[in-house]
């Protein structure tokens, strides 16, 4: 009982603080460009504003278009409510573990292609093809980051890792290093920050994620706006899980909830400003420099997990 | 007396040899034929002997169709061909006589090597005859390798048979008859086919030259 | 009795034709002689069947398991190239390819050589075996030589000097033979009798019997087509009528190769080792090689299936040479379907030949557009005798391969190098033979397949189930054999 | 035939058998399409679905065997159905429900004559497939699979005017054939001599390791060859696009599988001794093979050549699973080689299903739009709207995405992949790690080729204007593809009831099964060990996005005024869109191409700057062929010159060959 409203609150919860999340790190990367930027809240009231304005939709657009952002929403937001956050009794976490978690994102990604290439325009098989090029790295990286931890507690369900690390007595763990660093160029990958895609432009010869939604709008476009807000979130959460799982309460446990939840936001202040620092002090890639970049996060993971093995027998 | 019929046997045997040899060196066709009734003459002796000797009546039969057979009636035919093809006078050109000559003597050796230790057992007078015979059909093979025009060729043939007759003869006192006529049945229509050969050959090519029947090979 | 039957119908028969062999219904005569032939061999057959082996006419004719399905095979396939035969030389003599004469020779000589055949596997007489093998070569020499053009005389030759000299070899190593045996059984006419002479064969002299053994393998072997003896074979399959192509691919290997098991199983007998199946399986495993390789270079049809003949003789003989009950069984299994079906090719393939004008096969397109039954036919035929199941080709080269795996391991590889190579040098041949587009038109006449079904059709039952009384048989031969 | 009083399930199996072949020859008699196509291919998904059940409610029965008095004198046929045979005999009873209620619909326009043959081959093909899963002697085994191996060849040169569909007919059959040879050696090395071939014997027969490896070996070449594996995959491309697509989807979907039957019987079944090395072959082989077949997949540009690579990828990821079995088997690790079998049969299964719906959905393609170049395709999803939907199924399905079933098996086959650690050799635990991310490199890039192969078949603008006639399928493919999607998604929602079906095979083959700790938390959630260690509930994944659309959709529909227009795509604001500015799919696997450049031997025409009618061509050619089978058939070919020598055609060099040979052989026996 317990357990389901605790889900409900970290589902409400993180629906209502993802935008929050995108607006900090925007904020942080204007301060640290000598902008006075738009302010934690600027998310928010462009869903406000998109939600107002009439849709348009083009001609040849098929169902497949139209249903997508409902699809996607609804895929980043379990995969954010998925994550212990604040506390690991979560009843849904046992019915998807990290595997699953991944699948989840892939198909996410596999909905957004396909809809960016529904259309038929230009930019839409372009910005498809370039996020299909992105993820087919990515998520095996990411898989990879999930084993060697799931090597490590000997589990890939989520709750059963961070219980293990964060609960169980101290170890340094070697192979964790390589697979944080892999971790975080997935998250850039993944949430189309700089060195791989731009968020804030619309640059042809830059734009991955951008391109594949070009079409949509209003209710549309909030929708997808929101679930990338979402993504971002379930990625640094998930980080917080692997990496810094401090914090996070254990079942049962009520005491320690607002702890945790005081945890939470301090990690999520702390993250945010790490990544906009991050995007502020990398360049922009060449596309085809994408490939080395996620290969080398992906032989980082493997490695990660090899060095696990080595210590482990 | 055995032992003397023996030698005589062992006489004729080296003649045969000698016979073959002589063919194998003989360029010109029509002493080829001559050579080849007189190895059958040869033949037809050590036979007779042999039955004497050995008191085998049906040898006397064999001998005598060696005689119609191999001493009369193909070389008549032969002969016959020659003209009517009128190829009586031509010589054809072996490749290096004194080679062939040393691969026979070779082959002689061996045919004996290999005879020997059955010679052991042998009866009396095939100590040495079934050697002589295996090395006459041995030299009628090579005779055959070496010949580049039809007739030498099958007389070579012929030849080969007479060096079995040989062995059949010397060694095991010939043959049960009705295998001995079959033989011989067999020899005389296939001379028959032979000399319609000739001359579908003849007509073909125009020539018995064998190197015009070399067209069936992979290419 | 019905030996008798079976030895003077084709000889009657052969006389017959020689004077009406010219005659309208001289086609028909034919036929009417074979199968005649056919019948008092069945009866033979049962006459065996019930009352197990025997001889007959003071012995000179001797029947076992072994030979009676021979005999019975050979009638058989006699039987219906006859059938086979009668349109196929009609429409060679209205092409004008054939005088009357010819066809006279044709016919009687056909007959002639269905009777040496028979003679060679019925007689006890070794001596006999080798006479009646010689009269065979002399027939066939006639038969080859038929349309009297360079080619076929040329291959003709070639087929009379090989095989004359092959069965020379052999007469001296049945003289050998005679010669060890007298020893043993004294002099006269029973020293070369089979049934004496495997009776004794034990205290037969070893060094005269491998002796000999040498010389019958290579005389027999020669017109078996073991290489590198095989030289006349595909020269005389390809330039011959295709009724003879098939006779002789069909049944005239088979008596030799017959011949051969024959005199190997006196010489097991005397040296108590397995020096002779030594040899054969040596031959027959480089037949099958050198077969393949020389397989995937052909251009004229006849002359491919001429290899792919000797290609199956070296596995029979391969199979005769490990012996034991299963692969003796598995050679004589294949004996059968062979015949069987590369006759039925054969036939196919003549038809084939016939309607486009020519042997060379990239002029041959598209059969089963054109004519259905042909293409079917060839298709069929070539995928049965290219070991392809349910048919009984299969059967056997199943048993083969498996021995082989168990007995002799080193020997597979060869096996399948060279069974893959025939297979992709026959298969991509006939198929753009009888698939694919072509611009000529249908056969004006109907073809006489029947045969071609009846054989692939028994070739078929052959893979799936082999009545026992013939199981029978070929168990009591392989014991024979050993 | 013996068979017990009572109706046993092999005896339906083999009657389903008969069945099968009764109609082919009705079909052949008959040469008449309405018929063939409205009453012989239904009453054959009949069979089918009769032989599903049979096999269903024979798993983890008794075994029962009959022998039939055909075949060899002393070997007759005989037939066995056991948990294995069983289990395949449903995959391909249930797979080809759907494909042959499908060509009930896709044969309608086909001419009588030409559809009474086909008609025949393929319910001969059927029961072939069937009689290789029930053989239980070697020489059944060996007529049911070359009979299969034939008959698919007819199938495939269906179409024999086309130069290149005989080549590849021609091809496949060869490849096959070798590969039966192969087979037929490894039977004669396990068989007990005296012809006595049955399995049983086979079973009993204790073979030194080094003839046990040798055995493998053959097995694994032999079986091998008809399922695609690395280097002998070289048919595979080529024959099932040739193929009509229904049958195209019967050799991608089960036959393959047969092999992949063959492979488990001989390796667990048959053979008793296990080598640690067979798996890691099999392993690194499998892992090869997949990543080999979904990098050719991505560059393709012919959907049903796309398809058959993927199948590649898809026997690879099978063999993968073979491998870590027998690994796990060879160190007793029994429990987790039931792991690693169940994930591999579940696989399997899965693949039946989603390349069935797959091909035959390309079949639709062809059908309406007579296209099989993407190139020349796009936007069918507004002409034929319940196809796109169905192929959506497959494609996600194929993809490996949760909830549906390709996702399962995958997450089972990593699940054993991570607790493959503890093996004895460190160098295995080692390699463990990189296999695991090369399978799941592999199944992420399968994701790219479904977006590739999706996305510009049925999304975007079509590509020819001939396309706007396209009409959508007809009742009987819609059966067809429902039934085979319809599978994609249970297969995928409910994988405890599947484990559990999979139980008494690995039970039989390894003595250790997976679905008492699997359901031991019910049927909802999947648990392969502890609960706390790994648990996967599809159907409440499921349920949950489903619940997040509509709450969604709910919430956006109460708040939004819901004002909608329609106008052209705005693409940036560039005017005029033409659909040939949307990628092709060359343009789609251009990256894929750029990266793996190495693997595909490229060839590209690149047009120079000032063509006036500047034309791109890019094409990725197998290396293997260059580097494998060219030579090959070079070789051959010198030694075949080499031997044609010897016919030289002077007739004295052949007298002197019997001459040399007489005197060798006087002088060997001297």
């Amino acid at each position: 009982m317990n357990g389901i409203l605790l889900q409900l609150f970290q589902d409400t919860l993180v629906v209502l603080i993802a935008p929050l999340l995108l607006g900090w790190v925007n904020q942080c990367r204007a301060w640290l460009q000598n902008r006075s930027g738009p302010g934690v809240l600027r998310p928010y009231l462009n869903m406000v504003k998109l939600f107002h304005k009439d849709a348009v939709l083009a001609h040849n657009a098929s169902p497949m278009f139209r249903f997508h952002p409902y699809i996607l929403f609804a895929c980043m937001w379990l995969a954010a409510s998925l994550v212990p956050v604040i506390a690991t009794d979560l009843p849904l976490s046992p019915a998807v573990d990290v595997i699953a978690l991944v699948g989840i994102f892939a198909l996410a990604r596999v909905f957004v292609s396909l809809a960016a290439m529904d259309i038929g325009t230009s930019f839409g098989t372009l910005g498809a093809r370039r996020e299909m090029l992105v993820g087919f790295l990515a998520e095996p990286a990411l898989l990879m980051v999930f084993f060697t931890a799931a090597a490590i507690s000997h589990s890939t369900s989520l709750t059963t890792i961070v219980e293990t690390l964060a609960h169980k007595q101290f170890i340094i763990h070697p192979s964790l290093a390589f697979a944080a660093v892999a971790f975080i160029m997935v998250l850039l990958a993944e949430n189309a920050r700089i060195p791989v895609d731009n968020p804030s432009t619309h640059l042809e010869l830059t734009m991955i994620h951008e391109a594949m939604i070009l079409e949509y709008s209003a209710r549309h476009l909030a929708l997808i706006e929101w679930a990338s807000a979402l993504k971002l979130l379930a990625f640094t959460t998930i980080g917080f899980a692997l990496f810094m799982p401090w914090g996070i309460a254990e079942a049962g446990n009520w005491g320690a909830l607002p702890l945790a939840l005081a945890a939470l936001f301090i990690k999520l202040t702390v993250a945010g400003a790490g990544l906009a620092l991050l995007e502020t002090i990398s360049a922009k890639m060449r596309i085809f420099r994408v490939p080395e970049f996620m290969g080398t996060a992906f032989l980082l993971a493997v490695l990660g997990l090899l060095v696990h093995f080595l210590h482990g027998n | 007396m055995e032992n003397f019929s023996g030698q005589l046997i062992n006489l004729f045997a080296a003649l045969l040899l000698l016979i073959s040899f002589g063919m194998l060196s003989q360029r010109r066709v029509l002493s080829l034929i001559n050579l080849f009734a007189l190895q059958g003459l040869m033949l037809t002796i050590s036979t007779v002997i042999v039955a004497y000797s050995s008191h085998q009546h049906h040898l006397y039969y064999s001998a005598a169709l060696t005689l119609v057979l191999k001493v009369i009636i193909l070389p008549w035919i032969l002969h016959r061909l020659m003209r009517k093809l009128n190829v009586k006078w031509d010589i054809e050109t072996l490749f290096n006589i004194p080679t062939t000559m040393l691969v026979g003597i070779a082959l002689v050796v061996f045919a004996f090597n290999l005879a020997a230790p059955i010679s052991m057992m042998g009866g009396a007078i095939t100590k040495s005859t079934l050697g002589i015979a295996m090395a006459s059909v041995l030299l009628s093979f090579l005779m055959m390798i070496t010949r580049s025009k039809a007739v030498p060729q099958v007389i070579g043939f012929l030849a080969m048979e007479n060096g079995l007759f040989f062995a059949a003869t010397s060694a095991t006192y010939g043959m049960p008859m009705v295998v001995e006529l079959g033989i011989a049945l067999d020899v005389l229509v296939g001379m028959f086919i032979l000399g319609i050969f000739f001359f579908q050959i003849r007509e073909t090519f125009d020539s018995l030259d064998l190197k015009h029947m070399e067209k069936l090979k992979e290419d | 009795m019905e030996i008798l039957w079976i030895l003077v119908i084709p000889l009657i028969g052969g006389l017959l034709l020689a004077l009406f062999g010219g005659q309208r219904f001289a086609p028909e005569l034919n036929s009417i002689m074979s199968f005649g032939t056919f019948v008092a061999s069945a009866f033979l057959t049962v006459r065996v069947i019930t009352d197990g082996p025997m001889t007959a006419l003071n012995e000179q004719f001797f029947v076992d398991s072994f030979n009676v399905f021979l005999v019975a095979l050979t009638a058989f396939v006699a039987f219906t190239t006859s059938l086979f035969s009668r349109p196929y030389m009609r429409i060679e003599q209205v092409h004008g390819k054939l005088t009357i004469n010819m066809l006279r020779l044709y016919h009687s000589m056909y007959q002639l050589f269905t009777f040496t055949m028979l003679l060679a596997l019925l007689t006890n007489n070794l001596g006999i075996m080798w006479v009646a093998m010689e009269a065979a070569t002399l027939t066939t020499v006639l038969l080859v030589s038929l349309y009297r053009t360079p080619a076929s005389l040329e291959a003709a030759w070639k087929y009379f000097i090989l095989c004359g000299v092959g069965i020379a070899q052999a007469l001296f190593g049945t003289i050998l033979l005679y010669f060890a045996a007298e020893k043993v059984l004294g002099a006269g006419g029973t020293a070369l009798l089979w049934t004496h002479l495997d009776a004794v064969k034990t205290q037969l002299e070893p060094t005269v019997l491998s002796l000999a053994f040498v010389f019958l393998l290579v005389g027999y072997g020669t017109k078996v087509g073991l290489a590198p003896l095989h030289n006349w074979l595909p020269d005389a399959h390809a330039e011959g009528p295709t009724p003879v192509s098939a006779v002789l691919s069909g049944l005239l290997l088979n008596v030799a190769l017959y011949a051969v098991v024959r005199s190997k199983v006196l010489v097991d007998g005397a040296l108590g080792s397995h020096l002779a199946g030594n040899l054969m399986m040596g031959f027959g495993l480089l037949s099958v090689v050198m077969a393949a390789f020389f397989l995937s270079r052909q251009k004229d049809v006849k002359r491919m299936f001429a290899y792919s003949s000797i290609e199956h003789m070296g596995l029979m003989t391969f199979a005769f040479g490990m012996g034991g009950p299963v692969a003796t069984f598995a050679g004589m299994l294949h004996m059968t379907v062979h015949s069987l079906t590369k006759s039925a090719i054969f036939f196919a393939v003549g038809h084939a030949t016939q309607k486009s004008g020519t042997q060379l096969m990239e002029n041959i397109r598209g059969l089963i557009t054109t004519n259905p039954t042909i293409g079917w036919g060839l298709a069929i035929g070539s995928l049965a005798i290219l070991g392809m199941p349910p048919f009984g080709v299969f059967a056997s080269e199943f048993l083969i391969i498996t021995t082989a795996m168990h007995a002799y391991p080193w020997t597979t590889p060869f096996l399948l190098a060279a069974l893959g190579v025939a297979f992709a040098a026959i298969f991509s041949r006939v198929q753009s033979m009888v698939f694919g587009e072509t611009t000529d038109e249908r056969l004006p006449h109907p073809p006489a397949l029947v045969p071609v079904f009846v054989h692939l059709g028994l070739v078929l039952l052959l893979g799936l189930y082999i009545p026992p009384y013939l199981a029978d048989w070929y168990r009591q031969a392989a014991a024979l054999i050993g | 035939m013996i068979f017990a009083s009572t109706l046993l399930p092999i005896d339906v199996t083999f009657g389903v058998i008969v069945y099968w072949l009764l109609l082919g020859l009705a079909g052949l008699l008959l040469q008449n399409t309405r018929a063939i196509t409205q009453y012989i291919f239904p009453a054959g998904a009949l069979g089918a679905l009769i032989l599903a059940a049979a096999a269903l409610g024979s798993l983890g029965g008794a075994v029962n065997v009959a022998v039939l008095p055909l075949g060899l004198p002393d070997l007759p046929f005989h037939l066995r159905l056991d948990a294995l045979s069983a289990f395949f005999l449903l995959l391909l009873g249930a797979a080809s429900i759907g494909i042959s209620l499908y060509s009930a619909g896709y044969f309608r326009d086909m001419p009588g004559n030409t559809l009474g043959l086909l008609c025949f081959e393929y319910h001969v093909f059927l029961a072939s497939m069937a009689l290789v899963l029930m053989a239980d002697d070697a020489y059944m085994f060996m007529v049911a699979w070359e009979t299969m191996a034939l008959s698919s060849y007819f199938l495939v040169t269906t179409d024999h005017k086309v130069p290149e569909i005989r080549q590849a007919g021609f091809i496949y059959l060869l490849v096959a054939h070798v590969g039966a040879i192969a087979i037929l050696m490894c039977f004669g090395v396990m068989q007990g001599g005296h012809g006595d071939y049955t399995f049983a014997t086979m079973r009993s027969a204790h073979l030194t390791e080094f003839w046990s490896s040798v055995t493998f070996l053959l097995a694994l070449f032999g079986f091998g060859a008809k399922a695609g594996i690395l280097p002998l995959h070289i048919w595979l491309p080529e024959a099932h696009p040739a193929a009509p697509s229904p049958v195209s989807a019967l050799m991608s979907g089960i036959m393959l599988k047969t092999a992949i039957y063959g492979i488990l019987r001989v390796s667990l079944d048959l053979l008793d001794a296990h080598i640690w090395w067979w798996g890691v072959l099999a392993l690194t082989l499998g892992l090869i093979t997949a990543l080999f077949g979904v990098i050719f997949a991505a560059v393709q540009t012919d959907m049903k050549r796309l398809l058959a690579y993927s199948s590649i990828e898809n026997i690879g990821i099978i063999l993968v699973g073979i491998g870590l079995a027998l690994t796990f088997h060879a160190f007793e690790k029994d429990a987790l080689a039931a792991l690693a079998l169940t994930a591999t049969l579940y696989h399997a299964l899965n693949h039946a299903f989603m390349k069935g719906l797959l091909f035959i959905g390309t079949g639709s393609v062809l059908h309406a739009t007579g296209e099989r170049n993407l190139g020349k395709l796009g936007g069918l999803i507004h002409h034929m709207p319940k196809l796109a939907l169905l192929m959506l199924v497959g494609a996600l399905a194929i993809a490996g995405l949760p909830p549906l079933n390709g996702f399962v098996s995958e997450w089972l086959l990593l699940q054993a992949f991570l607790l493959s650690p503890g093996l004895p050799h460190s160098y295995l635990n080692m390699l463990i790690p990189v296999a695991a991310a090369a399978l799941v490199l592999a199944s992420a890039l399968s994701g790219y080729v479904m977006v590739k192969f999706y996305g510009v078949i049925f999304l975007g603008q079509p590509r020819e204007k001939t396309l706007h006639e396209a009409h959508d399928i007809g009742i009987f493919e819609r059966l067809g593809l429902t039934w085979l999607a319809l599978g994609c998604i249970l297969l995928g929602v409910f994988p405890v009831f599947v484990i559990l079906l999979i139980d008494p095979v690995t039970q039989m083959l390894l003595g250790q099964t997976l679905g008492s700790t699997a359901a031991q938390t019910g049927w909802l959630l999947l648990t392969p060990i502890q609960p706390e260690r790994a648990s996967y509930s599809p159907l409440i994944l499921f349920l949950i996005i489903v619940v997040g659309v509509i709450f969604t959709i709910f919430l956006v529909k109460k708040f939004y005024h819901g004002r909608l227009r329609r106008g052209p795509a705005w693409d940036c604001g560039f005017p005029e869109q033409t659909a040939r500015m949307q990628d092709t799919a060359e343009g789609f696997g251009q990256p894929i191409r750029q990266i793996f450049e190495p693997f595909l031997g490229v060839t590209r025409i690149v047009p120079s700057p000032f063509d006036k009618k500047p034309h791109y061509h890019g094409e990725s050619r197998d290396r293997l062929w260059n580097l494998l089978y060219l030579p090959i058939a070079r070789v051959t070919e010198k030694i075949s010159v080499m031997v044609g020598k010897l016919q030289h055609g002077r007739i004295h060099v052949y007298l002197l060959y019997s001459f040399v040979t007489l005197l060798a052989l006087l002088a060997f026996i001297r």
